[in-house]
């Protein structure tokens, strides 16, 4: 034990940190092992492949070269700090952190600000971090939670014929007992006020395995439509016990990380018309996909054990991760050059996306996930969702594009950063004075 | 092989009392001390620092803190983490709530609102025993995990339930870098463990062994057993606490009850049960293996890297991180403290085999 | 020859130490807070220093005077070694009396006849052991006034009169300095040099054991030349496990203690000296031949149990240690790569090796009394123990003769110590002359004479000579000691020890004396030879049938050819090489009486009882019948009749051996 | 109605309660026989589950799938005992504890390494469709869980009071030296029961999975299964029954009727609470031994 | 027996105990009583609730009825260590050691009742801690001594073979310096030898500190040699009660146990 310790601090005393020159590193801090590992080998086999795929097809961006290393989270705050402290300086330099985890996320941001490292949370994490003047290293990109409980609202607004048809019905928040869960509560409140639709909160203790008492009172209550908050193991739990007090799977609606095939497929017939949002479409329609599976397998070098898993939900989420994150490096390339660049660079890159229609075409993209622009002072740059029901197979598409309520989510977020920032007492960013 | 005892008499029962006894190991803690203190924070990287460093001393300290009243009460308890969170909130609202306390002031009073939620939960085992007590020290686990999610005082009405700590200094001096951060956590477990090795060898200890041993015995003799036991979960508490505030202040610079689930509990139970009940050593010793094997097997993995399904080899860490539990628990039930005891005696009888 | 005397300045400061009680008193002045005595008690060493002996000496010794202790009077001391017995000796000595010390382990009857003879007054003991011993005999010793105890235990309820606890003696002796701050100072300034010290008594082989007196002088300018000769300081570590009666441990723990101030620990308890051994780390040592060698036997098995690494790794660098070692012990040349090699083995080996024994700081290992195998003196100075022999009587308090730091001789016991002459009697028996020869026998003038005569020459009873380096050789005891035909010089234990170096040899008696040739009977070692014949296939049913195989007679010639060559360097020893021997068909037994019961040879017996072997053995014949009466384990007696074969060994010409 | 809603929480409760009795029974058997308090309970159900929906996978029938998973069980249980057990024979408690988390890791990692990390869907053929008894809604699937757990602990039951096997496996439970002594060998006895709770655990994995989907937060199930436990006592397989009932009962009540109270979501600690009180009053649990200390 | 020795006033008196586990009667209104500096014997067949007496008298059982009355104090109601704290100590028939601990340990625990300092002063090891550790240390030295097993000091009492086990718990007891020292079985499954050692050490306690002491023991020999006084219970009755001698003329003691089992 003590031999081996001394040795990795060795290891670690002398960072090996000889970056070749033409080289831009991204750090997968994946998680395959653990409870959400099913997730997670997906959509970090999906970030990967994107980013052989650039290096194959274009010989990596701008001539420079994309490298990546695997680091094992497990989902564990803990072991994702590690990660983020082991990879951060390999290599040239972190360009940009994708933990696909909250948890992480929050205990490294203090780290990332410090560092000036981005951090992506593509729709998780603070909802309140798409304010880039506060919070100048975090990026809610596509859609963030908030973003995403006024879509599902006002998708149940489309299913009931319209916004103003909700006053007067029921609808249930089901939601995880934990910080994540509760995360909704004031954006749900918000629009039950402005749109007059009485709304309940029930909450399911973690990890979600029993729902038999929270199913039975919604069946007491009789709800019009329950929105779910779900998260691991609880979303198969919701659906089965659904089934078992009879409630119709068509009127619930999850956001998306109830939205994958996993998620579905462990309820088996009882999922079937269940409707959970998205803002990464699954598939293999989409050209870019096809060329992956082309490309990348064709040469042997895809990162799923299992071909048949490409064009999942979770592995599209980690193809759109990692266009994003390549688009950021493309755009910080135009403005500092196509060299190795640092996480401050990246930074810049990301505030200045700018994925419209036509780049999508151009990507193989096309309606995949919603057009994204970024600035300064908007880290999100869509807020977009899109709504899919469950047909026992597959997730078909019940929607459009929603964008976000922002009447609702700015006034909240600015609330929510006026605060941050003066626990943090810092001040915020000047947008305007930048560029 | 290093020791050379002969001619290391004592003339005093002080002498022969103190912790080191023999003048190679005063050297060998002396060097250990020199290289914490002074050699790694000056040369140790951020990765060495914060990644790996303080999580280390910080589980150390918990399990420190179960080994009190697992290892030397004999009180089976699997609500660490439950302690722990509770320091980290009291923390945070003391400082929260109070303008002007000092960060380490604040955390003395997050560990002993752990203390009192401690003995709180502790007042059960003046009538269960063993595993009976160790499920029901869940009972405060989930409980104290569902308070801290259900009310949101705690977190000051955060909307995600997660907080983030202020800045922070002590006597003037900002604690932001790696550095400064490591070396505040390296004082604060110094300094507890000598005061847990002295408890341990001072009556009070030897109290709490004589629980755990034999119980009828400890009460004929005249130990009190509501008052000790308590002591123990108030102690054990207090060190959870201080460490559950350090994992959140300095560790992840997060309060967030997440931080501290049943994983946390069993986390800290393992160090204590790998590296040695009833040794404070062994917290260490424990700490270490729990928090470092994993990271080793991932990094070695990473030599494979390309060779071997990823996934593939993530899950052979893990049967390899239990594997080799079961492989040090076989060789050495007694933990890892025994077998470096075992080692040590081998060293002092060199060439010999006893 | 001697080197010049030099004073410590210590010990001198203008004070005029010629007795114990004074050197106390100068050292409680010098260095009054320095430890004076250890001793492990109640789980600690519990330490005296120079200043608190010297006060608790002085509670002691008014203490004892006012229980009518007077100038002259002796004072009985039995018990382990114990700091307040040996204070008991000092007290003894500031108040002019003469401290007798006694084995602790003689039964009652045994110290009837010393107590007597010594006319005892008053005797300190350790505990309730020696004072119901005392209390058994005390109707036979009308001088015995007071019997004093260290230890209570067990004590509380004895009501006999005469009978004190020492506490309270000390007591008294407190309320008496007390009333009378000068008495004690007076009582040690009427000392002198020249007045007895101290009664040791010698065993005496035949008739009563003689009360050996030494004064002051003899004791101090003893130990002080030694300690020159030594190196020793204050600085040293001493353990006193030997017994108090013994002169030696009087030497070593007490006079030389008080000579340099150097501290001496006493031992828990006789079962813990090793611990405490280790634990104390002595730098300086005695020790008979039988520790040493119960050491180094115990190193070799306990590494038998060693793993195979470990195992080759002891004993390459042990190899390297007997290559090298003595050589960089004796501070000559040794080459670069030799000398990292033996740093390496100190490191693995031999530090660890000495750290175990308690040998880690030892500057200095006497040992006496018994030949001691060569092998020995190898292991221990290859690793860097400077063991040495010396050579000493009661009569000559100890020192005689001392192996030079610069050239050790297994087979020697070194060059007379500084202030001692020795000379070689005509009858080849050692004579010395000194000044810790003795005073004087106790009552016993006749014997005084007889053994120092009129120049002041003492007869050490031990036949000797000096070889080709001035090194002093004892070869036996004198009155054992014969000639043979050829009139070369016979000493038959010489050979006989020599010979049981060997492991195959268990016993031997060798014969001579009178005889054209030296002819011997052996025994050999059943485990040693066993094992031998085991691996060479050699099939045997037991010692007789083994004894009398035709290899077995090799393996032994073998033997004793290698000594015979090596006597034959020597000219004075060269004439009783070993030209013909045998191997005795049964093992020599105490119960069949041909050994004492300390397993010592009884010549004179076994030479009547196997007298026709010993007639075969000079004559030619190469076998010999003979009828031996045995007893059985149940007590019977029966006659086992054996023909034992008798061999040639090939001798060798004395050569002169050419200077070292 | 809402007594209605009153009884349809109660039976949805009682029968939630022998799902966690079927895991705790899995506990109870081996910590019975072996006095191990097998924390890889958890795991063997999700390897269990997952060894079958991935043989079945394969297109093997549903029984042979079964039996071969059972097999594999039992194999299982053989080589645990050859491997950790036999070797920590005479360990305290504790240790051995800790060797089954370490045995949870292994069979977690090796689990998902065989078999993949996917999510599986598990149907048994009965549709968790409620039907109505005088406007009571009851699962089907409940009952049938109901029906297979309650038939299990029957089988159990009447194993370890009326067979040779069962009575020495509850010798072994007594005492180690005695069963020994009556020529009972130790490891057989030992490989024996954990290869019945690894059946046990089979059968937990098969109705747990198809409720949850077999996917790794199977191991989860454990937690619900430690308060019935400690309330049904570590040694007795009806308490493990009576346990689940009552902890399954009283916790969806206390949701139901006391979580609006502090704000709900109180289930988790709620039977830990519950136990707990209970405990304070029986501290050996409902059917645990009553240890006498001699001294 | 030790002419020296002065047996005082009666210091413990059981009045009417009767005690029962779950209906098994365990002791029938039995009365004893102590008196200070006595060797004092309880003897009987197994089960006759010797063992059950002891525990009665330090509080490790309450009895149903009867009380017992401790220096003038009567009680009935009083858990263990409040009966050491009075001056009660108590050796086990089945040794109850600490094994996890070493001998020295063992003893020093023996003397927590001595110590006042508290867990913050021993956190800091400083001050009070320090001067009570060597000052307890130095008594339990002399016990130490007292018993001869200055050998074995560092042992865990775990490796000890079983009369050296029974040793330290004597000392253990020894320690908090008892008025009333309980010994259950103290020569239980000891040899000749050891037996003879214990006896020695018993009386030497009795002797040297004054220490009344109640022995269970099943060895006539040595009950009839070291005891003033012997109680013979049977089946929880109390049949006899006087000096040995007239404990070996008592027919009913001779029906029901000597003549009987031996």
């Amino acid at each position: 034990m003590k031999k081996s310790a001394v040795a990795v601090s060795l290891a670690l005393l002398t960072v090996a940190g000889v970056a070749q020159a033409a080289d831009q590193f991204i750090p997968i801090p994946s998680y395959r092992v653990g409870a959400y590992a099913s997730g997670g080998a997906k959509f970090y086999g999906g970030m990967i492949d994107y980013l052989n795929y650039v290096n194959l097809k274009e010989g990596g961006v701008g001539g420079v070269r994309l490298t990546y290393e695997e680091c094992e989270t497990e989902y564990k705050n803990d072991r994702g700090v590690e990660c983020y402290e082991r990879l951060k300086a390999k290599n040239g330099g972190a360009s940009a952190f994708n933990f696909m985890s909250t948890g992480i996320t929050y205990a490294t941001m203090d780290r990332a600000e410090k560092d000036k490292i981005p951090l992506m949370t593509m729709g998780f994490g603070r909802a309140d971090a798409q304010d880039g003047r506060a919070f100048k290293y975090v990026f809610p990109l596509i859609t963030s939670y908030w973003s995403q409980a006024t879509a599902k609202v006002q998708f149940l607004g489309q299913r009931v014929g319209g916004m103003d048809k909700l006053k007067g019905k029921k609808i249930v928040n089901l939601y995880h007992g934990s910080a994540y869960g509760k995360e909704t509560i004031p954006v749900l409140d918000a629009m039950a006020k402005k749109y007059g639709f009485e709304l309940q909160h029930v909450e399911v203790p973690a990890p979600g395995t029993e729902q038999q008492s929270q199913w039975l009172e919604i069946r007491r209550a009789r709800p019009d439509f329950v929105l779910l908050r779900s998260w691991g193991v609880m979303t198969p739990a919701a659906l089965k016990s659904a089934q078992k007090v009879g409630f119709p799977r068509e009127n619930i609606v999850a956001n998306w990380w109830g939205g994958s095939e996993e998620d579905a497929v462990a309820a088996g017939d009882a999922a079937k018309g269940y409707i959970a949002g998205s803002f990464a479409l699954d598939g293999k329609q989409f050209p870019l996909i096809q060329n992956i599976e082309k490309t990348v397998y064709g040469a042997g070098k895809g990162n799923l054990s299992d071909k048949g898993f490409i064009g999942t939900v979770n592995y599209n989420r980690g193809v759109v991760s990692g266009i994003l994150m390549v688009e950021a490096i493309r755009a910080a390339q135009k403005k500092y050059g196509a060299k190795t660049l640092n996480g401050d660079q990246i930074r810049w890159g990301m505030e200045n996306l700018n994925i419209d229609a036509k780049r999508q075409q151009d990507l193989g993209v096309t309606d995949m996930f919603p057009q994204v622009k970024t600035s300064c002072q908007n880290h999100e740059g869509s807020g977009y969702t899109r709504f899919m029901q469950w047909d026992g197979k597959d997730w078909k598409p019940v929607s459009g594009w929603i964008k976000a309520d922002t009447g609702v989510t700015l006034p909240l977020i600015k609330a929510s950063v006026d605060k941050y920032s003066q626990e943090k007492s810092m001040k915020l960013r000047d947008c305007a004075a930048e560029k | 092989m290093f020791y050379r005892e002969s001619g290391q008499f004592k003339s005093s029962y002080a002498a022969d009392s103190a912790i080191l006894t023999i003048a190679q190991d005063r050297l060998f803690i002396a060097a250990l001390l020199a290289l914490a203190f002074v050699v790694l924070p000056g040369l140790g990287s951020d990765y060495l620092l914060s990644g790996i460093l303080i999580p280390f001393l910080i589980l150390s300290l918990a399990a420190l803190g179960l080994n009190i009243l697992t290892g030397y009460a004999g009180q089976l308890s699997l609500g660490s983490a439950a302690f722990m969170a509770v320091g980290a909130f009291a923390t945070y609202n003391f400082m929260l709530r109070l303008p002007g306390m000092p960060l380490l002031l604040a955390i003395f009073l997050g560990g002993l609102s752990a203390a009192l939620v401690g003995v709180a939960f502790g007042l059960p085992s003046l009538r269960i025993k063993g595993f009976y007590l160790a499920v029901a020290t869940l009972a405060a686990q989930f409980f104290i995990e569902w308070v801290f999610t259900k009310f949101g005082w705690f977190t000051n009405y955060s909307s995600s339930g997660v907080i983030t700590a202020p800045p922070m200094q002590v006597f003037g001096i900002a604690i932001d870098t790696p550095a400064s951060k490591y070396l505040l956590t390296l004082s604060i477990v110094a300094l507890m463990a000598l005061a847990a090795k002295n408890m341990a060898r001072a009556s009070i200890g030897r109290a709490w062994m004589a629980i755990r041993d034999m119980d009828v015995a400890a009460e004929v003799i005249g130990i009190p057993m509501l008052r000790t036991k308590l002591l123990a979960f108030a102690i054990s508490s207090f060190y959870c606490g201080v460490a559950g505030a350090l994992y959140a202040f300095v560790l992840l610079g997060t309060v967030d009850a997440q931080a501290f689930d049943l994983h946390r509990s069993f986390q800290v139970l393992f160090m204590i049960i790998v590296g040695g009940v009833g040794s404070i050593l062994g917290s260490f010793l424990g700490a270490a293996f729990i928090v470092l094997l994993p990271i080793c097997l991932n990094l070695l993995g990473q030599a494979f890297h390309g060779a071997i399904s990823t996934q593939f080899l993530a899950n052979l860490e893990m049967m390899l991180f239990g594997g080799l539990i079961i492989f040090f628990l076989i060789v050495e039930p007694h933990g890892l403290a025994r077998l470096w005891q075992i080692a040590k005696e081998k060293l002092r009888v060199w060439p010999f085999p006893h | 020859m001697a080197k010049p005397e030099t004073v410590r300045p210590a010990i001198a400061h203008g004070y005029p130490a010629d007795t114990f009680p004074k050197l106390l008193l100068a050292h409680a002045q010098q260095r009054g807070a320095r430890p004076a005595m250890r001793e492990k008690d109640l789980g600690i060493w519990q330490t005296w220093s120079w200043q608190e002996v010297a006060t608790e000496v002085r509670a002691l010794a008014l203490g004892l005077a006012s229980k009518g202790f007077q100038r002259g009077d002796r004072l009985a001391v039995i018990g382990d070694n114990r700091p307040r017995l040996y204070m008991a000796i000092m007290a003894a000595q500031c108040l002019g009396g003469v401290p007798v010390p006694l084995y602790q382990d003689s039964a009652a009857e045994e110290m009837v006849f010393v107590l007597s003879d010594a006319e005892v007054v008053m005797a300190v003991v350790e505990d309730q052991e020696q004072v119901d011993k005392l209390l058994e005999i005390r109707d036979r010793l009308p001088t015995l006034q007071a019997i004093v105890y260290d230890d209570a235990r067990g004590l509380r309820h004895y009501q006999q009169a005469g009978l004190y606890d020492i506490a309270e003696i000390l007591g008294l002796g407190r309320v008496q300095h007390d009333e009378h701050p000068q008495l004690f100072q007076n009582m040690v300034d009427l000392g002198r040099g020249g007045d007895p010290a101290i009664m040791l008594y010698t065993s005496g082989t035949t008739g009563n054991p003689k009360g050996v007196l030494h004064t002051n002088d003899s004791m101090i300018i003893t130990a002080r030349n030694a300690a020159n000769l030594e190196g020793l300081t204050e600085h040293e570590e001493v353990l006193a496990y030997l017994p108090m009666a013994w002169v030696g441990d009087n030497l070593f723990s007490y006079a030389q203690s008080l000579v340099t101030g150097f501290c001496v620990s006493c031992p828990e308890s006789s079962d813990t000296v090793m611990t405490d051994m280790r634990e104390i780390g002595p730098t300086y040592y005695f020790a008979p031949p039988r520790v040493y060698e119960n050491l180094l036997t115990q190193v070799m098995i306990r590494m038998e149990d060693a793993g195979r690494l470990k195992y080759k790794m002891f004993h390459y660098f042990m190899d390297h240690a007997r290559r090298v070692g003595t050589a960089i012990l004796e501070g000559k040349p040794v080459g670069f790569w030799d000398r990292v090699g033996y740093k390496l083995g100190e490191m693995l080996v031999y530090g660890p090796v000495k750290n175990v024994l308690g040998f880690t700081r030892l500057k200095l290992a006497y040992t006496a009394g018994e030949a001691i195998g060569p092998e020995l003196f190898d292991f221990y100075r290859a690793i860097g123990v400077n063991i040495k022999q010396l050579y000493g009587q009661t009569e000559a308090y100890v020192m005689v003769c001392v192996h030079p730091n610069d050239k050790v001789k297994p087979d020697t016991v070194g060059v007379p110590v500084p202030g001692v002459e020795v000379k070689i009697a005509d009858s080849g028996e050692v004579l010395f002359r000194g000044p810790g020869t003795f005073h004087s026998y106790w009552k016993r003038d006749d014997a005084t004479a007889e053994t120092r005569n009129s120049e002041g020459w003492v007869h050490s009873g031990d036949a000797g000579f000096f070889d080709e380096d001035g090194h002093l050789k004892i070869i036996d005891r004198a009155k054992d000691v014969g000639r043979m035909n050829g009139g070369s010089l016979f000493a038959p234990k010489y050979l006989e020890n020599k010979l049981k170096f060997f492991q195959q040899i268990k016993e031997v008696v060798a014969f001579g004396d009178g005889c054209d040739y030296a002819t011997a009977f052996i025994n050999i070692d059943l485990i040693a030879v066993g094992n031998w014949a085991e691996k060479r296939g050699l099939a045997y049913t037991g010692y007789t049938d083994l004894a009398g195989q035709e290899p077995v007679y090799e393996l032994i010639r073998e033997c004793i050819e290698k000594m015979n060559a090596d006597l034959a360097t020597d000219p004075r020893l060269a004439g009783s090489q070993i030209r013909r021997f045998l191997i005795l068909h049964k093992e020599l037994d105490a119960d069949d009486g041909e050994l004492t019961r300390t397993r010592k040879v009884r010549r004179k017996f076994i030479a009547e009882r196997y007298a026709p072997l010993i007639a075969a053995l000079n004559s030619d014949a190469r076998d010999c019948t003979i009828d031996a009466q045995v007893k059985f384990e149940d007590g019977r007696s029966g006659n086992i009749r054996a023909t034992v074969k008798i061999r040639d060994a090939k001798t060798f010409p004395a050569t002169a051996k050419e200077a070292a | 109605m809402e007594w209605q809603f009153f009884l349809e929480v109660l039976v949805g409760g009682l029968l939630a309660g022998v799902m966690y009795s079927l895991v705790a029974l899995g506990f109870v058997l081996i910590y019975k026989a072996s006095g191990v308090f097998n924390f890889a309970q958890g795991a063997m159900v999700l390897f269990a589950a997952l060894s079958f929906v991935s043989i079945q996978a394969m297109g093997v029938p549903f029984w042979i799938a079964l039996l071969l998973t059972l097999a594999l069980m039992v194999l299982l249980g053989v080589g645990i005992e050859r491997v950790v057990l036999r070797p920590l024979v005479n360990q305290p408690p504790i240790t051995l504890f800790m060797a089954t988390i370490g045995l949870s890791f292994f069979l977690e990692g090796l689990a998902q390494m065989v078999w993949g990390t996917d999510v599986h869907g598990l149907e048994l053929g009965i549709a968790d469709e409620p039907f109505d008894v005088g406007g009571v809604f009851i699962s089907k699937f409940d009952l049938f869980a109901a029906a297979v757990g309650g038939t299990l602990v029957a089988a159990l039951a009447l194993f370890f009071s009326k067979t040779k096997l069962g009575r020495a496996l509850r010798a072994v439970a007594d005492d180690h030296q005695a069963a020994m002594s009556v020529g009972i060998p130790l490891k057989h006895i030992w490989a024996i029961v954990w290869g019945v709770a690894g059946f046990v655990a089979l059968v937990a994995g098969l109705l747990w999975g198809s409720r949850l989907g077999v996917q790794f937060a199977l191991t989860l199930v454990v937690l619900k299964a430690l308060p019935v436990l400690i309330l049904g006592g570590f040694t007795s397989v009806p308490g493990a029954i009576i346990g689940g009932l009552i902890i399954g009962a009283g916790e969806k009540l206390a949701e139901v009727y006391l979580g609006p109270f502090v704000g709900g979501g109180i289930e988790n600690w709620f039977p830990y609470m519950l136990a707990l009180l209970f405990l304070l009053v029986r501290p050996e649990g409902l059917f645990g031994e009553k240890h006498i200390e001699r001294v | 027996m030790n002419p020296h020795r002065k047996i005082g006033d009666v210091i413990l008196q059981a009045e009417a105990i009767s005690l029962s586990f779950g209906g098994v009667k365990a002791l029938t209104n039995i009365s004893l009583e102590v008196r200070e500096h006595e060797v004092l014997s309880i003897i009987g067949p197994n089960g006759a609730g010797k063992s059950s007496m002891l525990n009665v008298i330090n509080g490790v059982y309450h009895p149903q009825q009867g009380r017992v009355i401790y220096r003038g104090e009567a009680r009935s109601k009083m858990r263990p260590h409040e009966a050491a704290r009075q001056g009660i100590a108590r050796t086990f028939q089945n040794i109850a050691l600490f094994k996890g601990m070493s001998v020295l340990d063992n003893i020093m625990t023996g003397r927590n009742l001595k110590m006042r300092s508290n867990f913050i002063q021993q956190a800091l090891y400083w001050g009070r801690t320090q001067r009570e550790e060597i000052a307890n240390r130095e008594q339990v030295e002399k016990i130490i001594d007292f018993l001869e097993i200055q050998h074995i000091r560092k042992t865990p009492v775990g490796r000890l073979p079983y009369g050296l086990q029974k040793r330290v718990e004597l000392a253990r007891a020894l320690a908090a310096e008892p008025t009333l020292l309980l010994l259950d079985e103290p020569m239980a499954g000891m040899n000749v030898e050891e037996k003879q050692d214990m006896c020695r050490f018993i009386l030497d306690v009795n002797d040297e500190f004054g220490t009344t002491i109640v022995l269970i023991e099943h060895d006539m020999g040595v009950v009839m040699d070291i005891s003033d006084r012997v109680v013979v219970l049977d089946y929880g009755k109390k049949i006899g009660d006087g000096t040995p001698d007239e404990i070996r003329g008592n027919a009913d003691v001779i029906a029901a146990y000597l003549g009987t089992s031996h």
